[in-house]
């Protein structure tokens, strides 16, 4: 059982980091959708720094359904699901093991930028630490959601904006208590229920989140 | 004369005995320029920051300037179909990746005593910032294509669209008033910085474009190399 | 000649360290790259010629 | 081995369309048998039921191994090879990353590269090969891990000549070695084989089967 | 070739409207991402009014990439391009129909929004004929442009985000030019010149679009 | 018709890989090529260029009707059929839908329904029918526009006996009607044809082709 969850792991890692330009393109596009912020906001630093922590999440939670989107339809399409099937692994955990591997070559190379876009947004150097933790929460949560939405798209016209659709009010709560917890930091608040919540929800989305990507897949691959 | 060169065989042949004269200029002149660098007086307004110039301006014009031939290859290699043209466009990629780079760091290094800020969301360094996105997506683009011909053609389409870029860089100063300095150098009735901080300035400029034809023959030969390398490849392993 | 960049200095030195930095790691990659592929285009025309 | 596989009373059904009535067979070790029919009759649909990615509308797919029945799930993971129309591969891997790939994941090692003649393409990636080579590439993966039933479906179509006698070597050799395969086929198989030619369900089964 | 390029339009519009949810997707995908920005950043009314201009143009932006993305990308692994090809059109004229259905099933109803979600955002009520022309506008040019990036990353893998590093850049014209016509109105300077930049862009990607296109997809075709 | 297609000195390269050689053949009204060779030789590639999708290395590819050279853009769009290894259909469309657009796109009527035995198909999702189900509704555009040249690909492969007698009637009344052929096969086709067999450029003019 670990040497296949391995391989797998190993595969799906690769073809994310190796093949098309890797990690660059994630970060591309988050640099991109940051330029892009002031840019249709106005360059008023006040108004910027103020909303620079929300802003930050709202790029972490796009980027990350932008890259999930063809989680399961590439091997879905080439067929190479039947091969996966008839391994030693449940459908559940290679479904798991797909959004980490997405989560690995996306989220965690997203959050590590997060605090550096967040202080160059105007955001206090204090809220670094702060961001990069929750940061990694938040996208591991956006990962598995966002495997939750691509699995019940699978097969569907469209599956890239349905999924979009089904996945987004999900994101909605770890963008409110991260931007929360940024706000808190910087009020002097205590941050702890926030990252508690943020915390709560990865590990609420890592329970749930095998097992209904598992019956989703289960009916769209048959 | 492009014709003459188009051939990678004759192409080496040519600039191989050139690369080392071409070392040692951009050697000389970085010294040089260095030496007038730290030599030329301080700025009575900006003080000893005025240095920065002497690196920011070359790295910031070379961003373009790059940015142009690349522009400029890619059109050579679509509509003539030189297969030194694509591959000369991919080997400036990352030069002039790193020079937007440098522009940009070092302007932001600048900023930091002169306007009190790193950063500005103005139209300037905005555009470089893109700019500077787009040499990674240029980059990104070649990397994802397997197959050369292909990745040489798509890429080429990218340098060309993108060639709009250029203007929106070097207006932006006047279409949108910014914290960023106007143009100062070649204006209409001559420069309008002193002699002293113009000389040193040349030099360097002088300096990194040397520097740029010597890098991109390297990479270019290394280009040649890789193609070589592939060519052979696939002829023995044919089944 | 004036290396005294008084209050500036982080600035100054920053722009031209990160200068050299980056043209000098640039220099070194393309250089090693150049001479990397040199070796195995050599190494396999060898294994053809002796084949 | 005592291994047998029992099809029993198994109707199959895509949407409302029942495509499979009251389907009864048995296949032992060394056994082959070689599905036939017309196009759309069902022949797919049985080798993925089989595969265990369908669920049967009705009936029961049992194995035996000693007359210990064995689980579905260790079934479908661990005895069956399954070789759809179109070629499991990812377009944008090497042939050498997907052999690697599909040993490691499926328990096995490398192997049968040069016999597939596939010495030479290992550098390309997938999506250039012809579609024979393609076919022959996802072949490796029977050879590279064994398992006792091989769900092939129209296996011959897109090889030529050469590679048809190699293949139905192999085919013979795993049926010799106790292995057992189902193939869906237009064209018969080059060596003898069991029929079982599916026909379609009439209209009063098709009736029956709609309420 | 008025018969074949209607029929082309009618099946590709259909693709997008009939099919998966249709235009629904576009427009819930716009409202989830219009919900969230109070959200992330906070429901202070003074500061959301300032930049509802702008973020209108950044969702704008990004909603009509999601949907882009599969634009050619469909027809290309299906093999139907082949098909598209032997038909009496150029390639063309093939890659502008596409965009045209694309921005008809998308940009259009997303622009028809645009007033309505800036006046929910708190924006005045003046500036809503001005948003929806510049709407048009600017979905048309995001359209076309998103276009040249689709094609560009044709059976490269990582098209998804790709294609958006490829194109986010050229969207920044538009948002700039667009959220600037926002604040001429706003303070009652003429908004014409941004609103003839934005056409002319819209323009110049109506001419230069196709080109590229047809370039591209030749390549990626073959 | 005075129409004829001339190949000559046709190279055709894949990446650095040298496919065909220097080949040189004619097809006139009412021929038939039966294009042979190994797996890999090249048969799908030189299909795929005569149709237009893929720029020869070396040589050229003329039509002429009644001694008229035809413009190539002309010549791809509306006198060439090319039927590849993988059907054209988008699979989310129904069957009535593909008919009818692909009738209405290249310039014909929706025609052959009963023929190919797709009646009952016509509600159905594209994704839904079985591999030889899509091969006989790929097969019906070339029944609803007229074209001279038709390019196929291993078109028996999927289909059963019986629609393979079929569509090779329907072969045969195209070439009697002054219509051309061209097929990539494995297995020779049920009538008189013209071979051609593709074989791999030896060594020594790969080698001269590299450079
Ligand atoms: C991150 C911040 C900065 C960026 C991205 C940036 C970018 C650029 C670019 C792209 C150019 C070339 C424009 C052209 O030739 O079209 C340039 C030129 C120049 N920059 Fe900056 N810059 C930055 C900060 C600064 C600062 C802080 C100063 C000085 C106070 C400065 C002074 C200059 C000067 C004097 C020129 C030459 C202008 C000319 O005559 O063309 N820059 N910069
Ligand atoms: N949702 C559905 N509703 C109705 N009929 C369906 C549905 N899905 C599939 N079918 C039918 O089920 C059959 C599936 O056939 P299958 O693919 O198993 O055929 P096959 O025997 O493999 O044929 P071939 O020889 O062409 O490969 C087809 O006739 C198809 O039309
Ligand atoms: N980029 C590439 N580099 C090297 N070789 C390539 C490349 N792309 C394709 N090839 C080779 O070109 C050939 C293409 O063959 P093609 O598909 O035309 O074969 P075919 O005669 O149709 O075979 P089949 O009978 O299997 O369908 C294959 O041998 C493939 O390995
Ligand atoms: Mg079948
Ligand atoms: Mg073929």
């Amino acid at each position: 059982m670990i040497r296949p969850a391995l391989t797998l792991l190993k595969r799906d890692l690769g073809l994310s980091l190796t093949k098309g330009g890797g990690p660059l393109l994630a970060v591309g596009f988050y640099l991109t959708l940051m330029a892009m912020i002031p840019l249709s906001l106005g360059p008023d630093q006040a108004v910027l720094s103020r909303i620079a922590a929300g802003l930050t999440w709202l790029c972490l939670a796009l980027s990350s359904l932008l890259s999930l989107e063809r989680l399961f339809e590439r091997d879905y399409e080439d067929a190479v699901f039947d091969t996966l099937r008839l391994g030693p692994l449940p459908l559940e955990l290679i479904a798991l093991l797909k959004c980490l591997s997405q989560w690995f070559g996306t989220g965690v190379i997203l959050s590590l930028m997060t605090p550096i876009v967040m202080i160059i947004l105007g955001a206090p150097v204090s809220l670094a630490l702060m961001g990069l933790v929750s940061a990694f929460l938040g996208s591991l949560s956006f990962a598995l959601i966002g495997g939750i939405g691509a699995s019940l798209a699978l097969g569907s016209r469209k599956g890239g904006v349905l999924m979009a659709l089904l996945v987004l009010p999900f994101y909605v709560p770890p963008v409110i208590f991260g931007a929360g917890l940024m706000q808190a930091v910087q009020t002097s608040a205590s941050p702890l229920q926030a990252l508690a919540f943020l915390a709560a929800y990865a590990l609420f989305a890592l329970a749930l989140g095998p097992i209904a990507m598992g019956a989703a897949l289960r009916g769209a691959l048959s | 004369m492009i014709n003459f060169l188009a051939n990678p065989e004759r192409f080496t042949r040519v600039t191989r005995p050139l690369r080392p004269w071409l070392a040692g200029v951009t050697a000389l002149l970085f010294v040089w320029g260095l030496y007038l660098c730290f030599a030329s007086p301080e700025d009575y307004q900006q003080g000893d920051t005025v240095r920065i110039m002497y690196v920011h301006v070359p790295a910031a014009w070379m961003g373009l300037t790059v940015y142009a031939a690349m522009g400029i290859a890619s059109f050579f290699g679509l509509i003539f179909r030189h297969a030194l043209a694509d591959v000369a466009a991919k080997a400036m990629a990352p030069i002039g990746a790193v020079f937007t780079g440098l522009a940009l760091l070092t302007g932001a290094l600048w900023g930091m005593p002169m306007w009190g800020t790193p950063w500005q969301w103005d139209g300037r360094m905005t555009s470089e910032l893109i700019l500077f996105l787009f040499y990674i997506g240029y980059i990104a683009l070649h990397a994802s294509i397997e197959d050369e011909v292909r990745a040489a053609k798509s890429t080429a389409i990218l340098a060309l669209v993108g060639l709009v870029n250029l203007p929106i860089v070097h207006f932006s100063v006047q279409w949108w008033n910014s914290l960023h300095q106007g143009d100062s150098i070649f204006v209409k009735g001559g420069p309008t910085v002193a002699p002293d901080m113009l000389w040193p300035l040349f030099v360097m400029v002088a300096a990194y474009h040397a520097l740029f034809a010597w890098l991109f023959l390297v990479r270019l030969d290394s280009e040649i190399l890789a193609r070589k390398y592939r060519a052979l490849r696939a002829r023995l392993s044919f089944n | 000649m004036d290396l005294n960049m008084g209050k500036y200095v982080v600035f100054v030195w920053g722009c031209y360290g990160a200068t050299a930095l980056a043209l000098g790691a640039l220099i070194i990659v393309s250089l090693r790259a150049q001479a990397k592929r040199r070796k195995v285009l050599e190494a396999l025309q060898a294994a053809v010629e002796t084949k | 081995m005592g291994l047998n596989v029992k099809v029993e009373g198994l109707s199959l059904k895509k949407g409302y369309n029942l495509l499979i009535h009251n389907l009864n067979f048995e296949i032992k070790p060394g056994e082959v048998i070689s599905l036939t029919g017309e196009n759309g009759v069902g022949k797919t649909t049985l080798l993925r039921t089989l595969a265990g990615f369908l669920m049967p509308h009705a009936g029961t797919i049992s194995a035996h191994e000693n007359d210990v029945q064995i689980e579905p799930e260790i079934w479908h993971g661990s005895m069956t090879h399954f070789l759809g129309h179109h070629d499991a591969l990812s377009p944008s891997r090497t042939v050498a990353q997907e052999l690697k790939f599909q040993a490691d994941f499926l328990g096995g090692e490398v192997a049968g590269i040069e016999q597939l003649n596939l010495l030479g393409l290992m550098d390309l990636e997938t999506r250039y090969l012809s579609a024979g080579q393609k076919r022959r590439l996802s072949f490796a993966r029977l050879l590279m891990v064994k398992r006792p039933l091989w769900l092939l479906d129209e296996p011959m179509a897109p090889l030529d000549v050469g590679h048809r006698a190699l293949i139905a070597g192999l085919m013979q050799k795993h049926l010799s070695e106790g292995g057992m395969i189902i193939a869906a086929v237009h064209d018969p198989l080059p060596f003898e084989t069991r029929g079982l030619k599916l026909e379609r369900p009439t209209a009063k089964e098709r009736e029956a089967a709609s309420v």
